[in-house]
Formats: structure tokens, C-alpha cells, sequence
């Protein structure tokens, strides 16, 4: 049987007997507006619920068998009838489909890049790890900064998870082999509940964790507290040299391979023609499957790194390309 | 030759034929999206990588793929002209059809089996002994996977068809069949027709992406 | 029985001539130097010879409506489907590392 | 009680040793031993369900391991989905009615309606043998790449199961789709079928074009294990969201294969109880058409946060909406069809006001679901749960239930003990209620399903649900006692007990082998209850 200390290990938000108080806070910029819609469809739903409940127990009280009612000429089709409530139905449908596709977009859109805080989160076989742009890491757990739009970039190592926030009203799955992303803003600061909303095996009830929203000054200190850790680009710049792409992509290199500085959004002319925009994932199957895109007027000697590179090193090495600024000395 | 009797829920014998047709064709729409589901997923996976197709389908034998299609569109003649000759009531014309039929159905199997060794053979079978190394190596892969899945459920079917055959074949030759009763051999013919079509799509999928 | 539009043994060879020319046709197709677009000229003509094949050999032309609405139903349904699959793929933006 | 005079010849004395029902091709036989093959799935499902509610009394997992509970749900969701609600209604009340309904002696092709049964007992085996041999953790919608790569439950065992049982209902659609097409009797035009008809031959073409689809993709997953690689491996760039497009596609109009057949049973019930013509006949049969139809372009609406594309959402969420506009219509015609009736409330009557009062609110919790911006936070939480569980169990079940009990005496020729029948519906509706309307509540608060445990402030509701679950266990065990006991003891029931219109009452019950002494014809509309025939029916239970 299985030992019931598992429940205390977590730290439960809202403190267990309560009556769901930090649950339902609206914690993210557009919780209120997914509660508005949602009360509102509530109320729609509970009013067509009772009125059709009423004319049902009206209609079985006043026809029951037995009843002295007048049961007369009952006509049994009226196309008017049929195409009214036909027709209102439809529009409260698209009045209702209106407002949340209108809803769902911002949702989707979020905020401009360059005011974004971007964060991976990778799922993983029962824990959420997550790993700040300076290089903090996290297990299960999720310190933002109230008021900052925020940007979690989602993956997964091996199955599908979902990272669901009920207080930000919020979930997103984590698909193994893609990139997701979730755009929230936390506007009220607690702890919240995490969950893993997709099933993913044995201890996907025990996939939890929680995400902590602090004052942005609190946020800072916290950045600063944790282990002097080298940002992600420097410690890709590490694995840089360590692989050896700095022996053919410097500059001065006797090699003749292309530079990556300023690489990262710009087109890239391929041999067969076409041309590619070099992204996050250009990036990662160059490095993973050099032979598929091969640069127009380059040898293709680049060997491939398959297997020898682990899925979080390779975020690494593609944020530090990604940071490489276009210098003017190096033109290709 | 015994009086044709309608079985008994049925008021004709034209209403039985009517309803074994449809029930045919019912099932007939089903085997198109039993393979429709198999072509959407080679659909979606061309879509998302049409350059590892083009380099994986330089493997597969064009002149073995073009001799099987040849040697089906055959086989769909000879079973029309053994349904027709059952229609005019030509016992052996028919059975010879039937018989030519079922050999072409069995050459065909032949030499697709015979296109698996070479595949085998060349390391391109999907999961552990898959040793190819070339560029595109996983789409490949993918391909490969898609490619056996695919025909080996269409081979399946030829089998089936080809048993099928044998019982008409034996059924003809006893002279089950005249001109006021042939159902089986319409439904036969029906069925392998469908398998013939599937065929048709099957080869420009995997033997004609490109290649130029 | 209705044997009124049961072509002659001629006619069954003639579709046979025009099938393996369709097939010819496909496959000299898949030389042209556009790449994996070569779909957008093989797939018609492999539905023209599918249609030729039902229409003749499966009898189509001299049955029922009701049998050719069921005849039709099932590629209906697919292509039907393939649609609305392709709208998501179409438009999906996140980005796929192989 | 005294124990009924012996019974005239029908259908059952032909059937009397076992050898009889096992190679029987009469469509009567045939839909008993589906009613009993059903009936027992429906009770090992309903165990596991006891189980889990048993489980979730409280927020640790202490009752049974995860991996228990992982595999209780999982074989709770294949065992009622593949082997009690898709058959439920088709494969029994269908198979028995269907020919009744429209004149025929039996249907098209007998020795298939046998087959399905043998495939469905074939599929039920290899369930047994899943269960038996460490059972399988996925989940009924076995998504990957958890069920090709990252579980060694025995999933091929599971999957060869629901392979084989998509035969039996694929065969019985094509059953039904050339039967209702060849063999109806003279007069019986399209738009004189009854309801029911309608809903079996809609339900039939949904079953024939949507089953294989789900067939292949289990026979992709089974590939993808059996090779080690797949379509569906991301490591080979495939996309585990393919899948869910692949298995939706299915999925989705099992949902209306499951509730179709209700529709046409409460249809049925309600004109019969309420001694009244169906109101809207015309447009009742528009909405079971437009339910075929838009039923297959709707199942993008379970992958909004799977990593669809954002316009593929919106496209899914408005196709959506528009397949919700059936049901609306449906469920005002039933309540205009109560007008000026004389409303009687036997055991039938009770289940089917039950079923449109529970698809109601379950139709109407759809619309949370369907819209993009709210299912991003109700989906794969409680609230999904109850919102389907309103609609498979507040309407199919309670339907099912409705239909037995309002055609058990033309099956049977005897006649339920009524009061204990009319018990069991309003405990089953009160326990239900109970059960799933606390978990739109867990839903919204956030908990998620498939999890064996959660956070303690969801303990209350979790333990209202289970109570609720515990009164509906009960009410679900009534019916198998009284009705096997009137199968002994139940009076004799004349042709037409409840003095119903359908071609199906015209015959003897239990009917004779070959359904009709001789074939009826049909001139008028169905449901021809006339205004006078009300007036007396309510005057008469005046002077009684």
C-alpha cells in the first residue's frame, strides 16, 4: 500500500482544508476574462435549463392523465416555431463562439517579443524542470515576476505532459519532438497549484508542483540568491568550444564553414536553392542532421553531433548562436 | 440445376441482388477508409518532409513497381471478362478468366515479396536492422515504416482476394453459377477491383515522388 | 438481369489499353524537375483510372444511384476529412525538431 | 402469483437448447445474447468504476497502487465504451426492432448479424485476456508516444481487442444501412419510418465510415511497437498530435454513435406516453441528418491545447457550435411534443423525461467546452469528465434502460412489476445527479482527471461524487432483479401493453418466428395518436 506521506511532501497551496480560497484567485491578466465568459455562459445555460425544466413540469402537471386539461386541436408541427428557436439558438451559439474565438486570440497572441520573458520548461517523466534565461534552474517549481509578460517555451523528454495553472486558468500540453508555447502575465503574487493535465504513467497524479508569483524587486533577489550559475548562452558558449564548432565557425578558421554571428532570423541561401530562415529549429537539425540543409557554396564535411549532444545541452548551444551579434569584421 | 429460390427474409430475387450489391459497395466504403487512414498519415508525414520522401523513394525498384501495376490493371481485365462470360453463361471461358486471374494475383505477390528481400537486404527495413546512413536518415526511416505497413496490409488483402478466387474457381468449374445467379462472382469481381484501386494510388506513393 | 450495357470483350480490352497508358503517363510524370510536387499530377491520374475501373469493370455506369451514392461515399468522406485535418497542419506555426 | 398459462409458439420455443441460440440467424436470438453479453460488461465496467469512486473518497492514494488505479480506469473507459455503449442500443433493442419496425420478416443478411455477435464475443475474450494478464495503463485513447514507446502494460493484447469489436459494429451498420434501404414494407416511405429507424440507419452509416479509421490506427500504434519506430515517434520527427487527429476523428462520432440511438428510443417513449404525435416529425429527421453529417468535421474540439494550430482551433470551435444546434432542436420538439398529451409516468416515461432533463444539461455543458477560451482551462479536468458522463450516462444509459423497459413485453410477453421500475428511475436520476454534478465544480477548481491523487481541497466534492456513485450502483443493480424475476412470474403481457402505434406492436408478443403472421402495410405518418384517443385515454383513468 502505498504510504500516504507522499500527499505532505508537496507543499500544498492553500493549506489543505480550506475551502479552495487560492484556488480560484484570478492570478493571470486573463483570468478575469475567461471567469467573465464563463459566468456569463453559466447564467445563459441555467436559464434555458430552467425554462425548459418549468414547461416540462408545467406541461406534465397540466396534461397528466387524468386531468380535465383541453386537449383539442393539438397541432403537432409549426415551421415557425421550429425555424425560431432553430435561428435563436444559432445566434446565442455565435455570440458565444464570437466572444471566446475573440478571447482565444489574444490568449494565443500574447505581447510583443521584445518585452517577453522567456522561459523553458521541459517536462519530464514525473517533474517540471524549468530554466530561466540567466541560467536558473528549477525542479517543479516556477518563480515569476508579477506584472511581466511571460513566455514559456514547452517541451518534453519523453511523453506528452500538460502544464496547467488553475489560478492563471491556463494549460498547455508539452508535446516530445515540438516546441509549444504558453503566454500568460501573473498579476497577483502567492504560490500556486501546478499540475501535469496530460496522462502520462505511473505517477502523473504525483507530477505536481507549484509556481510562484513575487514582486518584480523580490524576483530579482531571487535571480540573484541562486548559485552563481552561468547564463544559458554562456554556458552554451562553453559547449561551444568543447564540441569544437569554434575549430571551423570562428572567423579566422583555416576551415571553410559558415560564420554564425547574426545568424539567428536571418535567411540562409541552401545549396539545392531554396532558402530557409535560420530558427530555433534550423539551428538544432544543423547541428543534429548536418547533411539536410547544407549552405549554399559550402563543402558538406560538418559530422553530426546525433546522440552525442543531450536535448537540454543543445538549448543551451542554440541560445548562445541565437545571442551572437552581427560584428562587422566577420562577413562570411 | 435446382429452381433459384430467394432466401427467405427477401420478397425477389432482384431485391436479394440489389441488397448483396449494396452491402458490397457498404463494405467496399469501408475498406477505402481503412486505407484512407493509412494515406493520410503518409499525406501528413510527405507533407511535413517532402525532401526526406524524395531521397528514400530513390530506393524502391521503379521497373519491379511498374511490371506489379502492370501485371494488377491485367488481373482486373481478366476478372471483368470472367464475370461477363458467367453473365452469358460460357462456363470454361469463365473459369479460364478465373484461373488467369488468380495466377497474375500470385505473380504480383511474388514479386512484391521478392521487392521486401531486396529492401531487407538493403538495411532499409524499419526499427533495429534499419543501417542506412545517408542524408534524411530518420525520414527515411519513416518512409521505410509507412512503405511496409502500407503494402504489407494491401498484400494481405491480395491473399485474401486470391482465396476467394480459389472458391469461385471451384464453384464455377461445379457450375454454381448461370446467367439468373452470379452474385459471388460480382462480389468477387467487386472486391478485387477495390484492391486493384488501392494499387493505383499505392504505386505514384511510393514508387513516383520524384525522380528527377 | 440487366445485361443491356455490357460492354463486349473489345470494350474491356480497350479500357485495359487506356489504364496502361494512364499508368505510363504517371509514371513518365515522375521525371518532370519539380521536385515532390510531382503529387499534383500523378494522384489525378490515378482517381481518373480508379474512376475508369469502377465506372466499367465494377459496372457502375449501368447500376442504381442509390449504389453509386455508396460507391461514392466512402472517398467523399476521406477527402471530406483530409480537408480538416489540413487546416491544422496548414497553419501550425510551433516549430518541429526531426 | 400464479404462474402463466404456457406460452403460443414464437421465437423463443424454436430457440430451446443451447446449440439452437449459438448458430441461430434469427435476429430476435441475436439481440438477446447481445443484451446479455452487454449487460455483463456493463457490470465488470461498472466494478472498476466502483473502485475508482472508492479511491477518490480520499486525497492520498491509499486504497490501491497507482498503477492499479491507472489500469482501472483505463479498462473502466475500453470495457464501456467499446463493449457497453456502442453496441448498447443498436446491437440489442436495434437488432431486435429494426425489422419489426419496417415490416421485414428478418434483416438483409442474418449470418453477418451472427458474425457481429461471434466478433463481439471474440473482442470480449481478448479483453478478459488483457485483464487477466496485467491489463493495460493508457487510457481508453491509448494516446502516444506513452502507448507505443513508454509503457510495457499489454497494450497489442488491448488493442487487437477494440480491432476485433470495430468488426461487430461495423457489421451491424452495414446490416442496418442495406436493410432500411431494400426491405421496407409497401407504404413504409423514408419519411413514415418511425424515429427510431432514423436513428439506427444514422447511427449505422456513422458506424461504418468512422470504425475502420479507428481500426488502422491501432493497427499503426500495435506497428509502431512491434517495429520499435513509428509515424507517431518524435524521435523520428513523427507527431504524436497526428495520432489524436487520427483517433478524434474517430472518437468524436462514437459519441453520437453512443447517443444517436437514444434520441430515436426517447423519441419513441415520449409519443407513446404522452399519447401525441412526435411534434416536428420532418425536422427531428433534419437534425438526426445533420448530425451525420457534422459529427465528422467536429473533433478537433478535444485538441485545443494538444499543439493544434491556432486557426485549426477556431475552425473546430465553429463547426462545433453548429453540431450543437441539433440537439437544441431535438430537445424542444420533445418538450412541444408534452403539449395537450395525456402524460402517463410508467417506469419508460420516467427514464426518457430523465434522459432529456440529463442531455440537457450535459448538451448544454458542451458549449463550455467547445468554446476555444474556456475548454483551455476545463479540458482533461473533472469537467470534461462530468460533461461526458452526463451525456454517455445521464443519456445513453438512461435511455438503454428506458427502451428494455418499454419493449420488454413485446421481447418477453410479460409485463415488469411497475412501481419497484419507477423506484429504481428516480433513485438512478437522484444518484446520478449526486455523483457527476460535483465534479463540474472539481472541473472548474482545477483538478484533473486520471489522477489517482490530488490536492486535499478537493476532498469534499470528491466525497459527494462518491456517494452519489454508491446510490447509483444500487439503483443499477434493481433492474437485473425485477426484471429476471417478472421473466417467471411477470404477467402476461397482451400484443400491445402499452397501446403504442409502431408496426413492432402489431404482431404477437413475445412475435412468432417470422415476426409477422402476415406483412403489414403502412399508409399514414408514424405516431398516429389522434386528439380523441387522448381524451379518452385520460377520461377513461378518471373513472377508474
Amino acid at each position: 500500500m502505498m504510504p500516504a506521506m507522499v500527499v505532505e511532501a508537496y507543499p500544498t497551496p492553500g493549506g489543505g482544508a480550506g475551502l479552495f480560497p487560492e484556488l480560484i484567485t484570478r492570478a493571470s491578466s486573463i483570468a478575469g476574462r475567461i471567469d467573465g465568459l464563463l459566468i456569463a455562459l453559466t447564467i445563459l445555460c441555467v436559464a434555458v435549463s430552467a425554462g425548459i425544466y418549468l414547461v416540462m413540469i408545467y406541461f406534465a402537471a397540466r396534461y397528466r392523465r387524468g386531468s380535465t386539461a383541453d386537449r383539442s386541436n393539438a397541432n403537432a408541427q409549426s415551421h415557425t416555431l421550429e425555424i425560431a428557436w432553430t435561428a435563436i439558438t444559432l445566434v446565442f451559439f455565435l455570440v458565444i463562439f464570437f466572444w471566446a474565438s475573440n478571447l482565444y486570440t489574444t490568449m494565443q497572441t500574447g505581447a510583443p517579443p521584445e518585452d517577453v520573458l522567456e522561459i523553458y520548461v521541459m517536462g519530464k517523466q514525473w517533474m517540471w524542470k524549468a530554466e530561466h534565461p540567466g541560467g536558473q534552474r528549477e525542479i517543479n517549481e516556477l518563480h515569476v515576476p508579477r506584472g511581466q509578460d511571460i513566455k514559456l517555451l514547452l517541451t518534453s523528454q519523453d511523453v506528452i505532459h500538460s502544464f496547467f495553472v488553475p489560478a492563471f486558468r491556463l494549460k498547455q500540453d508539452a508535446v516530445p519532438g515540438a516546441y509549444t508555447s504558453l503566454w500568460f502575465k501573473p498579476t497577483v503574487t502567492g504560490e500556486y497549484a501546478l499540475f501535469c493535465a496530460e496522462y502520462c504513467g505511473t505517477d502523473h497524479s504525483r507530477m505536481r508542483g507549484r509556481v510562484v508569483v513575487m514582486a518584480p524587486e523580490a524576483y530579482e533577489r531571487w535571480l540573484h540568491t541562486r548559485e552563481s550559475s552561468t547564463s544559458m548562452a554562456t554556458r552554451g558558449a562553453k559547449l561551444f568550444r568543447q564540441y569544437g564548432c569554434s575549430g571551423c565557425h570562428v572567423g579566422n578558421s583555416t576551415v571553410h564553414a559558415p560564420v554564425l554571428d547574426g545568424l539567428y532570423g536571418k535567411p540562409v541561401q541552401l545549396q539545392d536553392g531554396t532558402t530557409k530562415v535560420a530558427d530555433e529549429r534550423y539551428i538544432h537539425d544543423s547541428i543534429v542532421l548536418p547533411q539536410q540543409d547544407i549552405v549554399a557554396g559550402y563543402p558538406r564535411i560538418m559530422p553530426s553531433f546525433k546522440g552525442q549532444i543531450s536535448e537540454a545541452e543543445l538549448l543551451h548551444l542554440v541560445m548562445y548562436i541565437k545571442s551572437l551579434d552581427y560584428t562587422e569584421g566577420t562577413v562570411p | 440445376m435446382t429452381a433459384i429460390t430467394p432466401a427467405a427474409q427477401f420478397d425477389d430475387l432482384e431485391q436479394e441482388h440489389e441488397a448483396s450489391r449494396l452491402g458490397m459497395w457498404t463494405f467496399l466504403a469501408t475498406e477505402v477508409l481503412f486505407f484512407g487512414v493509412l494515406f493520410a498519415a503518409y499525406a501528413i508525414s510527405r507533407l511535413l518532409y517532402p525532401q526526406g520522401f524524395i531521397a528514400a523513394s530513390q530506393h524502391s525498384d521503379l521497373m519491379l513497381g511498374g511490371i506489379e501495376t502492370a501485371v494488377l490493371l491485367t488481373s482486373s481485365a481478366t476478372m471483368a471478362m470472367a464475370a461477363r462470360a458467367i453473365r452469358h453463361g460460357r462456363r470454361t471461358q469463365a473459369l479460364q478468366m478465373t484461373l488467369v486471374t488468380m495466377a497474375l494475383g500470385a505473380a504480383f505477390i511474388v514479386m512484391h515479396l521478392q521487392g521486401y528481400h531486396h529492401h531487407i537486404e538493403e538495411g532499409l527495413f524499419p526499427g533495429v536492422n534499419f543501417t542506412y546512413e545517408g542524408p534524411y536518415r530518420n525520414q527515411v526511416e519513416l518512409f521505410y515504416f509507412l512503405y511496409f505497413v502500407m503494402t504489407a496490409f494491401h498484400l494481405l488483402h491480395l491473399i485474401v482476394g486470391l482465396c476467394i478466387l480459389a472458391v469461385i474457381a471451384v464453384m464455377t468449374w461445379r457450375e454454381w453459377f448461370s446467367p439468373e445467379y452470379y452474385t459471388p462472382v460480382e462480389l468477387t469481381a467487386l472486391y478485387w477491383d477495390f484492391v486493384d484501386i488501392v494499387w493505383i494510388f499505392l504505386f505514384p506513393s511510393f514508387y513516383l515522388i520524384s525522380l528527377a | 438481369m440487366n445485361t443491356t450495357s455490357d460492354h463486349s470483350s473489345i470494350g474491356v480490352l480497350g479500357i485495359w489499353i487506356t489504364l496502361i497508358v494512364l499508368a505510363a503517363l504517371s509514371i513518365a510524370a515522375a521525371y518532370l524537375p519539380i521536385g515532390s510536387w510531382t503529387w499534383i499530377i500523378t494522384y489525378p491520374i490515378a482517381a481518373m483510372m480508379a474512376l475508369l475501373i469502377m465506372a466499367s469493370y465494377m459496372r457502375l455506369r449501368s447500376s442504381t444511384v442509390i449504389v453509386r451514392i455508396f460507391a461514392g461515399a466512402g472517398f467523399f468522406w476521406l477527402l471530406l476529412w483530409f480537408a480538416v485535418t489540413l487546416t491544422d497542419y496548414l497553419t501550425r506555426p510551433h516549430l518541429y525538431l526531426t | 402469483m400464479s404462474t402463466v398459462a404456457a406460452q403460443p409458439a414464437s421465437y423463443l420455443t424454436a430457440a430451446a437448447t443451447v446449440r439452437s441460440w449459438l448458430v441461430t440467424r434469427d435476429h430476435k436470438l441475436i439481440a438477446i445474447l447481445f443484451t446479455i453479453s452487454i449487460t455483463a460488461f456493463f457490470f465488470v465496467g461498472g466494478a472498476a468504476a466502483t473502485v475508482i469512486r472508492l479511491e477518490l473518497a480520499t486525497p492520498a492514494g491509499d486504497l490501491v497502487s497507482s498503477e492499479t488505479y491507472n489500469k482501472l480506469f483505463s479498462m473502466h473507459g475500453i470495457i464501456m465504451v467499446w463493449f457497453f455503449l456502442i453496441p448498447s442500443i443498436p446491437a440489442t433493442l436495434g437488432n431486435f426492432l429494426l425489422p419489426l419496425m419496417i415490416g421485414a420478416r428478418e434483416l438483409a443478411f442474418p449470418r453477418i448479424n451472427l458474425a457481429s455477435w461471434y466478433l463481439y464475443t471474440a473482442g470480449g475474450l481478448f479483453t478478459v485476456a488483457t485483464l487477466l494478464l496485467g491489463s493495460v495503463d493508457t487510457g481508453w485513447t491509448f494516446y502516444t508516444p506513452y502507448s507505443s514507446l513508454f509503457t510495457n502494460t499489454s497494450v497489442v493484447l488491448a488493442l487487437t481487442a477494440v480491432f476485433v469489436v470495430g468488426f461487430s459494429s461495423i457489421l451491424t451498420g452495414l446490416n442496418f444501412i442495406v436493410t432500411v434501404h431494400t426491405m421496407r414494407t409497401p407504404g413504409m416511405t423514408w419519411m413514415r419510418l418511425p424515429l427510431f429507424v432514423w436513428a439506427m440507419y444514422a447511427t449505422s452509416i456513422i458506424m461504418v465510415l468512422a470504425t475502420p479509421v479507428l481500426s488502422m490506427v491501432l493497427v499503426l500504434v500495435a506497428a509502431e511497437r512491434l517495429f520499435g519506430v513509428g509515424v507517431f515517434d518524435p524521435r523520428l520527427g513523427g507527431d504524436p498530435v497526428l495520432f489524436q487527429h487520427l483517433f478524434w476523428f474517430y472518437s468524436h462520432p462514437a459519441v453520437y454513435i453512443m447517443i444517436l440511438p437514444a434520441f430515436g428510443v426517447v423519441s419513441e417513449i415520449i409519443t407513446c406516453f404522452s399519447r401525441k404525435r412526435i411534434f416536428g416529425y420532418p425536422y427531428m429527421v433534419y437534425a438526426i441528418v445533420a448530425f451525420t453529417s457534422l459529427s465528422f468535421v467536429v473533433w478537433g474540439h478535444h485538441m485545443f491545447v494538444s499543439g493544434e494550430s491556432m486557426y485549426a482551433s477556431i475552425v473546430f470551435s465553429i463547426l462545433s457550435y453548429l453540431v450543437a444546434v441539433p440537439s437544441a432542436i431535438k430537445v424542444f420538439n420533445w418538450t412541444a411534443t408534452l403539449y395537450k398529451g395525456s402524460i402517463s409516468f410508467e417506469a419508460p416515461m420516467l427514464y426518457a423525461l430523465g434522459f432529456v432533463g440529463l442531455f440537457l444539461n450535459g448538451g448544454l455543458t458542451g458549449l463550455f467546452v467547445a468554446a476555444v477560451a474556456l475548454d483551455v482551462h476545463l479540458t482533461d479536468t473533472y469537467f470534461v469528465i462530468a460533461h461526458f458522463h452526463y451525456i454517455m450516462v445521464g443519456g445513453s444509459v438512461m435511455a438503454f434502460l428506458g427502451g428494455i423497459h418499454f419493449w420488454w413485453p413485446k421481447v418477453t410477453g410479460r409485463m415488469y412489476s411497475e412501481w419497484i421500475a419507477q423506484a429504481s428511475a428516480i433513485l438512478m436520476f437522484f444518484g446520478f445527479n449526486l455523483t457527476f454534478f460535483p465534479q463540474y465544480l472539481l472541473g472548474y477548481l482545477g483538478m484533473p482527471r486520471r489522477y489517482h491523487e490530488y490536492l486535499p481541497d478537493y476532498q469534499v466534492l470528491n466525497v459527494l461524487s462518491s456517494a452519489g456513485a454508491s446510490i447509483l450502483a444500487v439503483a443499477y443493480l434493481m433492474p437485473l432483479f425485477y426484471l429476471t424475476w417478472s421473466l417467471f412470474y411477470g404477467r402476461a403481457a397482451g400484443a400491445n401493453p402499452w397501446r403504442a402505434t409502431g408496426l413492432e406492436w402489431r404482431s404477437a408478443s413475445p412475435p412468432p418466428e417470422h415476426n409477422f403472421e402476415q406483412t403489414p402495410t403502412v399508409d399514414e405518418a408514424p405516431y398516429a395518436y389522434t386528439s380523441e384517443d387522448r381524451q379518452a385515454h385520460s377520461s377513461q383513468a378518471r373513472e377508474t
